[in-house]
């Protein structure tokens, strides 16, 4: 099955550097392998845990052969019980231990929601401060070649719902291990939500440890026309939407959320205060989802630089088909995104 | 296997064996066409567990129920689900049996009592309990059969419906499928022995382990749990020792991964259900080469057919992407 | 404690009939219990089950001694074990039944997430059609006398997001009655979400049965100046508010949505296109829950009719907080909905 | 009760008894007040429940974990929380053990080893195990302890739990305190039968059911779950049976809901732990009338002044709502 060999062969927008051929690149899994590594090598009270963590697959390689360097003490497999699991977790961490608990899809964190959401989420407001619960999740949205239904989902928009839970979700390799040491840094809950579409991307990638700040986007390309807010893998998908439009004269703004909460209000209202339109890009579902929040925040306290509606490109409102010529359908990219701009813009 | 086959009807055993054949025979076909990246669709090969699915499958009716997984390609085909529509919703078309909408993972055929498998590990466990429960309600003649492997064993769900299916008598029949392995993960990383449920009161839930390579003793042990579930007098659990020779999903061996040796891959692989039945029923003269052979020729056409139809079949419209949300 | 004795002694608002005191009214409760003992006896199908739903306090009184008279197959308690329960019901609901299954509160319903959502809301899509789930889940929003973190969500704001799902918040006595036959009626999942504070109230209820549609909203109250869209008791509320505008010579639209989804856009577009001005009041979390999406959809498709922000009133960001201090401040009501009023007006 | 307390220290015994007793008479004066609606939190009193929180905790340490439930008071007070930010809590002030954030439900002490209660039934089950796995991975000397009751035990989460606690060996102790009701529902109406952890393979996890009413039971079958945990052998799961006698929740007897037999009530209220062990202290001169009733007086002195404490603490401060979302 093509989508479980993801090859990295492709480099990631050339966000950061003019024409570096010199840079030091990792793939998107190596990214977040590096930063694993470093956490486990720095700090004893982390370790990881997942279905498969230690297997030949090693979710996608970001955990592969750590628990030969580490031990399986630290890095070690799980039942498929993913309540109980996120509870133990959760346990642990109040216990003073970082554990990483990876997730092949979020789908299956539904199983797990009771001790996510009213658990770890709410113990360190719950008991006035008393306990906090450093833990990350993480998992991978699938998508194509048939996952369907129950192996697709994007759930950003549930989980930006929740206090208490911070949410990631990155769209280069830099941000994936900078943002990978902060959560590990954090001390709350914190959901990193990757994309399979990342792990195509190689990117620039120092090796020293760093971190990227939790809570703040940033502007992969400045614009001054129309704003694109988008996430993930659609920040990529944002990208190439803006760069066509940049050859018909119109700069679109794009902005990589990176964390959807805490919510980096500013960089959003800031851009559409200057370039008075606004597009969402989501890979989730539409209704109730995280462009429903993004668009409100600037219905609310945005309002007066709007000079047009605010259009939301997400996928359809319908469980993920499994059959390639309906899933054509249903997911959305960049030429949605410069249709919905030309729409916006009253261009064609 | 040293049993006595003259008890058995004739007809049962070439059903035995000519199911167990076809399910070999579709997968091995799927398997081998796989990397022509038409099948667009993750596929979970249950090859080596043939007679799990069909000594289980045997002892139902048509309107008995089936509850399955993500590896289901075996129990559709047991149950008597469409084998055409089972190819054509590999190739992801209109004609399959979900439509094209779920996949090898999604398949269905309510005429045969298959209401829809889930690809959430343990998932269908519930469902299967709650399908006992409606038939009890009903006050129906029809057992309902949960197949399940050892990484749903590890879920509460399991708890939860065991219990319940307990408390309520219902007509349920729990089939764990252990064969060993949920993907490269041995059982015994995951669970911290044999299965509780063993353990039950027998006048509760009567539960056994058996060979699961040796369709005669899934089908003896499967008859006494059908029995008990037509008299109303509640669940039954079934063990049935397998393993999982291919690798998790796709096609071929996983064997390069190094999580297993080779060694107990051709071990398991040698136990192969099907050819070990071949071979009694050859030794017992239940069947003879030639007729062996023709029922392979048969399966080959049956099979040939299924896949042209699949592949001539039409492909779901982008515009119909929003239908079947709601059921009117 | 006082909350576990609701008296429903305040009539709801008149917003039915003129001044006609001769109309049978039935408290909320009783309401809803007419509604399960008619589905009970106009259809074997039908079946209740939950925790205590066959016990004194009968899920508030809604299933107050039903099992006696239709026995106790057909209403009966369960185990605690909302995730398999959950697949129950659906497997019930496959082999033809139509259970409805009460919760006290949505919160129990995080650990039927499994079953709820990746299962009985894609089976009818998953599978082409070939298998419905007509199942109705029912909780009710627990509120004050320090229900807390765990005791008290309105998860709305996440159900809403679900494809596959509809989503049920009535605010009347006569709308609990006739959703709750509509939504049994339904072939597909429906989840009512309840609200505490509407166990308060009488109100007319028709004796024969009867259904109120699902996706559609109504207009509590009509006017020209603003729109007030609410669910549930922020009906209520917001109805307070726009009496006391009406007094100012304000008038106020109040609609009830009824449903969440399917949602009736129509009558928010319609109503905004006379105002040009929306508040949305919600009893949940503001960041992506409802009041998020609502606004959103008006951004999308109402923009030229919008005059002034868009201004939400819900609950604060934050895990409920048990001591009372706190979910006054937590909570939000008429007031708020009036102060926000007012500054979209501008008045004052 | 025949056993013989002599092999006990004295300090021991009278430790029990005044723990237990002082867990009875703070839910007495809660209850009592409970009326003025001035504890504005729901309660769930464990009278009738003593001797478990008692005689569990009388075997642990400072550091030592507790995780417990909805129905907390007697786990938290037997542990060493501290009373006064108890009834703090119940009256939602500011210097309430979780700072009127909590409630009733909601206790914590870290300073005891008490992380947290959940009132999610059996939500507390799975954080008690990962505060097991913690000590293990830290290689602490340190227990976990689990208090959860019969509802508890029909989820899953218990299950999953108990699995990975024995495939870790992990040092935490289930205590399972059957109080046969979950609100009205009694445990038959939802569990198929013993619970079946007890079928658990002794070298795995042993398992037992003592008199959950007897403190020396308790104390007994929790030591030697102790010294298990210590040695880092893996878990226990001790079953205390016992007995709802309030209602499920607030104040008073809640017979009158016809749910459950008055005569029911009464059998179990005469086999209070707390009396039934004073009278074994009293008959082997453990202690005296004199010193039961001194006891009595320092344990109303010590409520009457946590009362005073909670009714003067500040509230905590409405613009305060939003502390306390995130942890720096
Ligand atoms: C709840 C859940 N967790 C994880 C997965 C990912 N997953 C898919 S199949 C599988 C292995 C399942 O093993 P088992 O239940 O033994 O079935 P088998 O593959 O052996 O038939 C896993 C972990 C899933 N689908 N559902
Ligand atoms: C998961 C969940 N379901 C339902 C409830 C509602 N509820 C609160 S306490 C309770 C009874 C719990 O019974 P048990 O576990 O036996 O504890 P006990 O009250 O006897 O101490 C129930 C059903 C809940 N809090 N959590
Ligand atoms: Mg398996
Ligand atoms: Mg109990």
């Amino acid at each position: 099955m093509p989508w479980t060999k993801i090859k990295s062969d492709v480099n990631e927008p050339n966000y950061y550097l003019e024409s570096d051929e010199n840079i030091r690149r990792l793939s998107y899994s190596e990214a977040i392998r590096e930063a694993m590594d470093q956490a486990l090598e720095l700090d004893q009270r982390v370790f990881i845990m997942g279905q498969g963590v230690d297997d030949p697959g090693a979710m996608f390689g970001t955990t592969l052969n750590l628990h030969k360097k580490y031990g399986s003490q630290r890095v070690f497999d799980t039942p498929l019980a993913e309540n109980a699991l996120t509870g133990i977790a959760t346990g642990a961490a109040i216990g003073g231990m970082r554990p990483v608990y990876f997730h092949n899809r979020p789908d299956f964190l539904f199983l797990a929601m009771d001790q996510l959401v009213n658990h770890a989420s709410k113990w360190y407001y719950m008991f006035g401060g008393a306990v906090n619960v450093p833990i990350v999740l993480w998992a991978c949205i699938g998508r194509g070649w048939g996952s369907a239904a129950q192996h697709s989902q994007a759930l950003q928009g549930l989980f930006m719902h929740i206090p208490g839970l911070k949410l990631i979700m990155p769209s280069t390799c830099y941000d994936a291990k900078g943002l990978m040491l902060s959560a590990i840094a954090d001390n709350n809950p914190v959901l990193i939500i990757e994309h399979r579409l990342n792990f195509r991307h190689k990117g620039f990638v120092p090796e020293t440890p760093y971190r990227v700040p939790i809570g703040k986007g940033i502007i992969r390309k400045q614009g001054k026309d129309i704003t694109f807010v988008a996430i993930s893998h659609m920040v990529t998908e944002a990208y190439k939407a803006a760069e066509e439009l940049s050859k018909e004269g119109i700069e679109a703004e794009v902005i990589d959320l990176r964390t959807l909460r805490p919510l980096d209000e500013e960089i959003i209202l800031r851009s559409v205060s200057k370039t008075g339109r606004l597009l969402i890009a989501d890979c989730g579902w539409k209704t109730g989802g995280i462009t429903a929040e993004i668009s409100a925040l600037v219905a609310e306290k945005g309002f007066e630089f709007l000079k047009a509606p605010i259009r939301r490109v997400a996928c359809q409102d319908v469980p993920t088909p499994s059959g390639y010529t309906l899933e054509e359908a249903f997911y959305v990219g960049s030429n949605d995104i410069l249709n919905a701009a030309r729409e916006i813009l009253q261009i064609r | 296997m040293t049993m006595n086959l003259k008890k058995y009807p004739h007809k049962l055993l070439v059903k035995l064996y000519f199911d167990m054949l076809r399910i070999n025979k579709v997968q091995l076909h799927i398997e081998s066409l796989y990397h022509l990246d038409e099948m667009k669709t993750p596929i979970h090969l249950s090859i080596g567990q043939e007679a799990i699915a069909v000594g289980v499958c045997a002892n139902l009716r048509q309107n008995d129920y089936i509850s399955s997984s993500h590896r289901g390609h075996g129990h559709y085909l047991a149950k008597g689900g469409d084998l055409k529509r089972l190819i054509a919703e590999l190739y992801c078309r209109e004609t399959g049996c979900s439509k094209g909408r779920g996949g090898s993972m999604h398949l269905v055929d309510t005429s045969v009592g298959h209401m829809g498998s889930s690809s959430i590990v343990g998932g269908g466990i519930p469902i299967g309990t709650g399908l006992g429960l409606a038939t009890q309600m009903k006050a129906e003649d029809r057992v309902s059969v949960i197949f399940f492997s050892d990484g749903a064993a590890d879920e509460g769900a399991l708890y939860e419906s065991i219990n319940f299916a307990i408390l309520k008598k219902l007509p349920v029949i729990f089939v764990y499928e252990n064969n060993q392995f949920a993907v490269c993960s041995h059982v015994s990383a995951r669970q911290a022995g044999e299965i509780i449920f063993h353990k039950t009161p027998h006048d509760a839930m009567p539960s056994q382990a058996v060979n699961g390579n040796s369709v005669m003793d899934v089908y003896e042990a499967t008859k006494q749990a059908v029995m008990r579930a037509r008299q109303k007098s509640g669940p039954s659990f079934i063990e049935c020792k397998t393993y999982r020779v291919r690798g998790h999903a796709g096609a071929g061996s996983d064997e390069k991964l190094g999580y297993r040796t080779a060694e107990e891959i051709r071990e398991w692989e040698a136990k192969c259900p099907v050819r070990a039945f071949s071979e009694i029923l050859l030794r017992d003269g239940v069947l003879n080469e030639t007729e062996i052979q023709i029922m392979e020729e048969t399966i080959d056409c049956e099979i040939d057919e299924a896949f042209r139809f699949a592949q001539r079949s039409p492909l779901p419209k982008p515009e119909d992407v929003t239908k079947y949300l709601f059921c009117d």
